[in-house]
């Protein structure tokens, strides 16, 4: 990862494009996931389409989005609607993939979005993160489920301080059933170091894909339990030049990618405008 | 429920969040992080409005603002991110340090506050859902009540019917009597204003009703549902509204930067919102020749017809 | 009624547009109930907004609808949405008034719009009839309810075959509200020879207003239990020539009030044309 | 849930009947009386499909022709009448005489039917409502639960979701993706495709998919809801379609002279449904000039814009 042809961000939304199919319907957020996405649609999956929470449904992606909101999120939509019928369309099926951010992630795949509590309880923790959104949903309803977030220090734990969004609960055999949720669960956790994937019968996390230059040791560091390891361990191949250029210009102002930094090194509004209208084509 | 219907409901902004929105009362915000009542949350906080008990499903910067001017008792809702930009400064000061007071949380997911709303703008009293099942949600959340489905048997869940005591909501256009047409995505706005008490629509313009009748597919909220219509143009600024203007993700940017700090964030909320009259004020603040630059940007990808 | 001035039907549509006020909406039925909005709207409620269970609210009224989903229903409606939609805005309260055709209504304002027993049962009946359709549902959800129907043998009973739209049920105190309805039950039934209210305490239904030219016998020979009169029993005014002009008006081919006779008389489609858009002022 | 979405979903109107619509299954249709699917009832009857249970709000036309046809084994739904015409001759005759064959009757009103239709789409077992208490329709009808509302204690009503095996849903505009854009009232056709296992689309006209972009928030019903797209001009008549042509009242009143005898009924039959091999004969039979004359009575009172 000292390697400078590319960041962490965008060497997890190239691993997470290679999660979507084509002609799959994505429910994606924000960020690096719709740069995934947008991706996706440049490679194998020309045809995903996309789903955001607002209501926007097949939208053309001229411009990157701020937020599920963000009036870029309407662009050329196939079909422009409400909040809970694109949940309720959750519910009923119809998405193929979701992709989930996540402050921690433990063992059976569950995901804390709403609050590390660092000693402290729920209604006063130490950090006080977004709360569910639609993650819950997706992680309640949709039928593949991937998770993204970085290998870092206490983000891989054991048991989340606040089960947030389901993904096998106990790890029982049929948890989730008798719980009565629909989806299917989470099918791989992408980071920047390496992607997991869940045993089909422990539903524990293991290690099935290094990414390149990273040792299985670091990795075992970073997750606080015994990481189990696929027999048959995969090596990520690097990330391609084409891939790199189709991330990057997934979001021409680095705004997604480069965060507050890249904020401040725009010259301002007039910048931002002539790179959001000349990378649209429009 | 609604006043009763007449020719003309339009006031100011001023005059209707005096009439509907007040101390201690609940509440609930049109768009879905875009199209947001931004305007009406400023003139919340000019007129010192405290208590609020706010619902909603992912309104992180109207809640932001609104918790730091300390006008927030308490948060039934699903999200409060800042999406790519990050976690919102004065809610994490609210929750995790008490600062400027601290607001009771109350979470659900989107989807369930989404089927809360439904069941409110049906009179009905609960909804079942498939979401928050096996989670902490349910844990900290008394009021979702699991059940055994009587004609299936599975689990699923009962969230309650939400009626807040007054719902904002900005759309694009609206008739004086109350008719209201939403391009773009329509989040929960349809069944937030049938399920509160009261309904406050903000809009970029006001159009005849002949105009209204042209389109009578695009009336997302009928007039039956109206209590005030105002007219704020650029009023969601600086979230976009479809059609109209494009987000300015840098002065959104620099609000949070400032915002991380209570100070800086108060020095912010003199300059924009204390020491601005009005929305007009505001708009002068922020440039007109940004706002337009906005809408040029905006206009380049969506453009409402007529 | 021998008085050819005007048919039972007009008067019917005359004497049920007094019940509407300005600014009220109403949930309108096709036929006999349209024509007493559409009059209503002429003389002291032009701001009355109509709303049809298809989807339609407030269309102004260039063309008679012979159906609720008539693309006439339609046309330069306010909004334009979904059925379930506008039958959950009747169920917030949302309208003020419903009218409603029946087959039998009993002493407390129950109707029955689904079958005729004839000694027979549901599944066979003697007459089976349309069903609820939205019946019940205004029945059991509007403010204020007025139900049309002739005064004619069999139609007013001691007990209706089959109770599809609750009035004030069994007529107990709070009836009701016991049952889980929310509208206040029906205000007036509005008959081709009277008009009958109902009592506040008992609830039972009473003769208000006497047609010019029909006598109490008459009246009292049609209803199926002892009918009380009210102690200061109204005559209703003859129908003015511009009423009678304004319910012609919104019916310009006679083919809602004049029936299958009006179909046979006109000399085909060109003709209904014809008259259809001259009326309509388009 | 329907197949596997694709670029391109467009079939004859007697293939997607053929492959969707078979013996004994369950079936519902788009429209309200007006946007009715005559088309599909006329392929339906030509294919000689039986046992159908039609689960349904308001299709007089629809069901009086497959009833009359012996197509129809059960209904579940709200009301079979014809409006200011009358009462509906072939479901009088099915239910009192059992003529030609005897239905099973399942009575619901217009909102209770459709909160069947939402739970459907939501995939949820169930909606509380508070229609249909206290009457005769819960007497007879043993899937209407009563229950106390755990929340505030009234009673409500609960009604299980409906979940047909195919949806057939008249719409003025598709793309041959399957998003289908709908002018005018909308009915519970949006629950329907959402609710039924598998939904074909007929409409009056195929767009590019460029021009449904165009207008996103016309769509009602998205691709991925939609098996079949199928183009049927004038696919309605004797009923109207929005925009496209108005109501026939003529000739439905002539068609309901016919269907008051049986024998008349199967000569109206014979001739415009049996002995015709497809909707275009069926409109060469109704006449051309006919349809065109009311597309523009239509169009003198609604036009769909581009």
């Amino acid at each position: 990862m000292g390697d400078k042809r590319y960041s962490a961000s965008e060497l997890m939304a190239i691993m997470t494009a290679k999660e979507f199919r084509d002609w799959e319907v994505a429910f994606v957020g924000i960020g690096i996931p719709l740069v995934a996405g947008i991706t996706a649609k440049r490679f194998h999956a020309p045809n995903l389409n996309i789903v955001y929470e607002s209501g926007c449904i097949g939208p053309q992606k001229y411009r990157v989005d701020f937020n599920v909101g963000d009036s870029s999120a309407a662009d050329g939509a196939l079909c422009l609607t409400s909040e809970w019928r694109v949940f309720s369309d959750m519910q009923c099926g119809y998405y193929d993939v979701g992709v989930l951010g996540a402050a921690q992630v433990d063992k059976y795949g569950n995901l804390n979005t709403t609050a590390i509590f660092g000693g402290q309880d729920y209604q006063s923790p130490k950090v006080r993160l977004p709360g569910s959104g639609g993650g819950n949903d997706i992680g309640s309803n949709i039928g593949r489920v991937v998770v993204m977030l970085r290998l870092e220090p206490l983000r891989f734990v054991e048991k989340v301080d606040y089960l947030t969004t389901p993904g096998f609960l106990d790890g029982s055999p049929g948890a989730r059933k008798k719980a009565g949720l629909l989806g299917s669960g989470p099918a791989a956790v992408v980071t920047d170091k390496a992607l997991f994937r869940f045993d089909r019968q422990t539903r524990e996390m293991y290690l099935d894909t290094i990414y390149p230059g990273v040792n299985i040791e670091e990795i075992k560091a970073l997750v606080g339990w015994d990481l189990k390891i696929a027999p048959q361990l995969k090596t990520a191949p690097e990330p391609t030049d084409e891939e790199l250029e189709a991330v990057r210009a997934a979001d021409p102002a680095n705004l997604i990618m480069g965060g507050a930094a890249a904020r401040k090194s725009l010259a301002g509004l007039d910048e931002y405008i002539e790179i959001t209208v000349k990378n649209s084509g429009k | 429920m609604t006043d009763r219907n007449n020719a003309n409901k339009q006031m100011s902004l001023k005059d209707a969040v005096r009439k509907y929105v007040t101390d201690g009362c609940s509440i609930t915000f049109g768009g879905f992080i875009g199209r947001d009542c931004v305007a009406a949350a400023h003139e919340i906080i000019r007129q010192g409005i405290k208590n609020l008990t706010v619902i909603d499903d992912s309104k992180t910067d109207v809640m932001d603002l609104l918790v730091g001017a300390g006008a927030v008792k308490r948060w039934e809702g699903a999200y409060l991110g800042y999406g790519a930009i990050g976690l919102a400064p004065n809610i994490r000061r609210s929750v995790e340090k008490g600062v400027p007071l601290k607001i009771e949380l109350e979470d659900w997911s989107n989807a369930g506050i989404s089927m809360r709303f439904l069941a409110g703008s049906l009179n009905v009293p609960f909804m079942p859902t498939r979401s928050m099942l096996g989670t902490d949600i349910v844990k900290y959340n008394q009021r979702i009540k699991l059940i055994e489905d009587p004609y299936e048997g599975a689990t699923v869940a009962l969230v309650p019917a939400a009626h807040p005591d007054v719902a904002v909501i900005h759309v694009q256009r609206a008739d004086v009597m109350g008719n209201a047409q939403v391009w773009g995505f329509t989040g929960n706005d349809e069944n937030k204003a049938r399920a509160a008490r009261h309904t406050i629509i903000t809009c970029e313009e006001i159009v005849s009703t002949e105009e209204i009748r042209r389109r009578g597919n695009m009336t997302l909220i009928p007039f039956y549902c109206v209590d005030a219509v105002v007219q704020v143009p650029y009023g969601c600024h600086p979230q976009s509204c479809y059609g109209y203007y494009a987000y300015d993700v840098l002065f959104c940017g620099e609000y949070h930067e400032s915002a991380k700090d209570r100070d800086n964030f108060l020095r912010w909320l003199d300059r924009y919102v204390l020491g601005a009259a009005d929305h007009l004020a505001y708009c002068e603040k922020v440039g007109w020749d940004r706002l337009q630059k906005l809408m040029g940007l905006e206009r380049r990808f969506n453009r409402i017809p007529g």
